[in-house]
């Protein structure tokens, strides 16, 4: 019992903070792969209420193809949220 | 415990659900609202399976051991969040497409300089 | 700064009244719901151990016809909105630089036990956790990894197309032979069988079958598209 | 092979599977395929009519499972009487689209196309479906295909309108999908008649919130204020016929649900004097700025959803005529506005920036074209002897009837600005002066045809109301009627 709670609580932070970290990242890299954390968090979630299919499904379309996608997106964009970042990290290398 | 446990599956799906607005609506990068967006679906599916499950339930499959219904979690919610998650991943998928064109017109991803329209 | 929260504001308001509502419906009792008839007739009428596939193709197949047809719309319309004209000189190229050996060797041994995974998933649906949408997805992913490893690695359209539009006529043509035996539509026409078979179900494994191989054909043309538009162009202003 | 509803859908979304396949075969099928598929329905649609009208509402089930436990279409008089609109409109607009614009390539041609089909399919299809999930799953459909379908021309700004319609459209769903939840979770079902006949025993304060949660999520969908910021740029960017689609069948089919949902599903009456102030203001709002747009088809826009309003405020008064009123209006709308779109559309064909000034003179150019246009100006504002004035004067003696002083007070005031901003535009075609080197073009010989189409509709409706009248009293005979419904759906049982 006191070990399913303990896994629970592990589980909602993982998920909650992945969402919270996906919103507040500055590389836009980070935010998608905890995207993908949160769809993992939840597949767990699904698996715990008894719900298999559905965790499969999640596992299978949120964490790879979503995931996946994002990443090609960003690949034909920007990872950065701000201009400001970019010209940031820029200098940074051109420092090192 | 019984509302620990109510507060733990609704209050992460809440969670989520806020923390997705959040995104949406205060954040200007176009792709960090795609991301609010799939989190809020991911929120109300969440909800949607907790809503059917039942205490001490098993999955809804029968096998040569589980024959009667008695204990089984509702299978229905299942059946619509599986048609949800699709849903949900063809609306992501159109929305980045959308992204990239943006981003190939206009240079930029966010929604301060992509105003040719009025928001 | 007001406006982030004001927003804040915004969703606090929101998630404290959704709590509030969600607090009226107790977690994990058992309700009177159309389910307990689903749970009943799947293994009584249907022969369908996994309940979920059973109430996924047979009860509310209509609405798994739309899902397909929505991803089949998204398909479309990703290439619809990613869509430019072909020019000289275009390079079909998806990956940017060559990828490792090592990458190469283990994704030709991952790639066939991937899709055999898949395919597994699929025929299995109305046994196992599963079914059409989890095997076309996970098809999808043996492709994306093709896709990634090789840089001359196509896709072929011609193929997706195919076994797109063939797939989708088997769900649709399924659904109509029973309107025209004079049963209803997604009707089961076919043999049950026994419960807990490979070939159980009638109508349900072929309808998950050909879901698998939509979903899959959808998925890696979605991923295609988007992977092949990696031409930079600044002259492509209009 | 007897008609049915299933035929609404399966037969398009067999065709849209196949198109890809007759492409390989000859380019021409992809562009009449849609069409035979629109030209077959719209013929269901008049026999299976016919059926209605003389017999009973046709449910159809679907896979054997009778309601509440399957999905069933429901074909009655109200939405029979949308579905053949929609049908017959739909394959007059592809008549139109034709030979559009020819230089599209042969892989885009098909897309468009294809989407075409299932936009029209997806409105049908919440018009049809009798379950509640099976509406959202449609909606999905239709707002897939209409986000593709904002954003088809690459010269346009139709990306940046398409991704504030998908942000706004992810909102209806996520709002819809929560009152799914949540009513599911009380009622235990999804059948729109069980739930129907649950509903009385629903706590209160969770019914209050289901309801506003739809109320939100249809609202976008109808474009009711304040949530309708996507559709002046949805309109204005995506292509001329698609606009007509938008305001025909996206917008009705979204009116449909909301209400739908508002008098057979829930037993709340109250949240009418809602749905009339949202009305109201809707109208109001829209129709004031309609007069101040530079734009074409943005104060196109502005009227249909001032339109809309018109149509929800009628509906919110509730009585029998007044039902009557708006369905009529309804109808009339999609036949006006399909013409002002459709006709617009080629008066400001090659111009970049659709201003109305660009439209000056152009009477004398195109004179066909403009007399459709001004047809249609004079008809939706209300003259008589045309279709419009009848639903307007319909509208107003039902509010006449329950003394709604105030409304009828600004439904005049909004004639007026109607009449404003709608006789500019034509004064500017008829006596404007004709911008130097304007290129013109004159419209194909189909679209001519669709336009002698809506616009013989017009003058006959408007002179001859009773040619339809009595359908419509049927439809809202049907809607008003929940007990019938309730019981003609669960009889199967």
């Amino acid at each position: 019992m006191i070990w399913q709670i303990i896994i629970l609580i592990v589980l909602i932070i993982l998920t909650v903070g992945a969402a919270i970290y996906a919103v507040v990242a500055k590389n836009l890299l980070y935010a998608v792969v905890s995207t993908g954390l949160i769809s993992l968090g939840l597949s767990m979630f699904f698996f715990i209420l008894q719900a298999p299919d559905v965790a499969l499904t999640e596992a299978a379309i949120g964490v790879a193809l979503t995931t996946i996608i994002f990443i090609i997106t960003i690949r034909n964009t920007t990872k950065y949220e701000d201009v400001s970042d970019k010209k940031k990290s820029i200098e940074r290398r051109k420092n090192d | 415990m019984d509302q620990l446990l109510t507060i733990s599956f609704y209050g992460t799906a809440i969670a989520l659900i806020a923390v997705g607005l959040y995104a949406v609506l205060a954040k200007k990068n176009l792709l960090k609202i795609v991301i609010g967006l799939s989190i809020i679906d991911g929120g109300l599916h969440l909800l949607f399976v907790a809503i059917g499950y039942v205490k001490g339930g098993t999955a809804p499959i029968f096998s040569p051991e589980i024959t009667s219904n008695d204990v089984m979690v509702d299978p229905v919610p299942q059946a619509l969040v599986l048609t949800a998650i699709v849903i949900g991943f063809a609306v992501t998928a159109v929305a980045l497409s959308l992204v990239i064109r943006l981003y190939r017109h206009h240079n930029t991803a966010s929604i301060d300089q992509i105003k040719n329209l009025k928001w | 700064m007001i406006k982030k929260v004001l927003v804040i504001a915004l969703i606090a308001v929101i998630g404290f009244s959704l709590m509030n509502v969600m607090l009226q419906i107790p977690f994990g009792e058992k309700r009177e719901t159309v389910g307990d008839y689903y749970l009943q007739k799947s293994p009584q009428e249907l022969k369908v151990a996994n309940s979920v596939t059973a109430i996924v193709v047979s009860f509310r197949g209509f609405d798994t016809l739309g899902e397909v047809t929505v991803l089949f719309l998204a398909a479309m319309s990703l290439a619809s909105i990613m869509y430019r004209r072909k020019r000289k000189g275009d390079i079909e190229i998806r990956a940017k630089k060559p990828s490792s050996r090592i990458l190469q060797v283990g994704a030709q041994i991952i790639f066939p036990m991937v899709v055999v995974l898949g395919a597994y998933v699929f025929i299995h649906g109305h046994l196992t956790p599963g079914g059409g949408f989890q095997g076309g997805a996970i098809i999808a992913t043996a492709s994306l990894l093709m896709l990634i490893t090789y840089r001359k690695f196509k896709v072929n359209h011609n193929t997706i197309t195919w076994i797109e539009s063939i797939a989708g006529i088997v769900f649709v043509g399924i659904g109509m032979t029973g309107l025209l035996k004079g049963l209803t539509f997604l009707q089961n026409f076919l043999e049950l069988g026994e419960l807990n078979s490979l070939l159980s179900g009638g109508i349900i494994g072929i309808i998950y079958v050909a879901v698998g191989f939509k979903v899959a054909a959808e998925l890696t043309g979605v991923i295609d598209t988007v992977l092949l538009n990696n031409r930079p162009d600044n002259n492509d202003n209009n | 092979m007897v008609i049915s509803p299933v035929h609404y859908i399966a037969l398009p979304l067999m065709a849209a599977f196949l198109i890809p396949l007759f492409g390989k075969i000859n380019k021409e099928l992809v562009r009449i395929i849609p069409g035979l598929v629109l030209l077959y329905l719209s013929y269901a649609s008049i026999v299976m009519m016919n059926q209605v009208l003389s017999g009973s509402t046709i449910v159809e089930i679907i896979g054997g499972w009778t309601p509440p436990w399957g999905i069933n279409l429901v074909f009655s008089p109200f939405s029979g009487f949308l579905v053949s609109m929609m049908t017959i409109l739909g394959f007059l607009i592809w008549v139109y689209t034709y030979n559009f614009k020819p230089e599209v390539d042969f892989s885009q041609t098909t897309k468009f196309y294809t989407l075409f089909m299932m936009v029209i399919t997806g409105a049908v299809g919440i018009v049809l479906t009798g379950d509640i999930f099976n509406l959202f799953v449609f909606l999905e459909i239709t707002a897939i295909s209409s986000y593709a379908l904002t954003a088809f021309y690459r010269e346009r700004d139709g990306a940046e309108a398409s991704f504030k319609y998908i942000l706004i459209g992810s909102f209806a769903s996520f709002f819809i999908l929560l009152a799914i939840v949540i009513l599911y979770s009380q009622v235990g079902t999804l059948n729109m008649a069980d739930i129907a006949q649950k509903m009385p025993g629903v706590n209160p304060y969770i019914k209050g919130v289901v309801l506003i949660l739809f109320f939100v999520g249809f609202g976008i969908e109808a474009e009711l204020f304040p949530l309708n910021g996507w559709a002046p740029d949805v309109y204005t960017q995506a292509p001329g016929p698609i606009a007509a689609i938008f305001s025909g069948m996206v917008v009705k089919a979204g009116v449909y649900a909301l209400i739908r949902v508002i008098f057979t599903m829930f037993d709340v009456p109250e949240v009418l004097n809602l749905l009339l102030i949202m009305g109201l203001i809707t109208m109001v709002i829209a129709e004031v700025i309609a007069v101040r747009q530079e734009r074409i088809k943005r104060m196109l826009a502005y009227s249909s959803i001032g339109q809309m309003g018109l149509v929800v405020v009628a509906f919110s008064i509730g009585t029998k005529e007044a039902v009557f009123a708006a369905i009529f209006l309804m109808f009339n709308h999609a036949v006006i506005k399909g013409l002002l779109f459709l006709s617009a559309t080629y008066l400001v064909y090659n111009s970049k920036e659709k201003k109305i000034s660009e439209m000056n003179g152009l009477g004398k150019l195109m004179p066909y074209t403009s007399f459709m246009f001004a047809l249609g100006a004079i008809a939706i504002v209300g003259l008589p002897p045309f279709a419009g004035f009848w639903s307007k004067l319909y509208i107003l003696i039902a509010a006449a009837d329950v003394n709604y002083i105030a409304v009828i007070a600004i439904i005049l005031i909004i004639s007026v600005i109607e009449i404003v901003y709608y006789f500019r535009v034509v004064h500017k075609i008829y006596f404007g002066k004709v911008t130097p080197n304007i290129d013109i073009k004159i419209p194909t010989l189909n679209a001519k045809f669709t336009l002698l189409v809506l616009g013989l509709t017009i003058v006959v409706i408007g002179v001859y109301p009773d040619l339809i009248t009595g359908i419509i009293e049927r439809a809202a005979d049907d809607l008003l009627d929940k007990q019938n419904y309730i019981q003609t759906v669960l009889s199967l049982r």
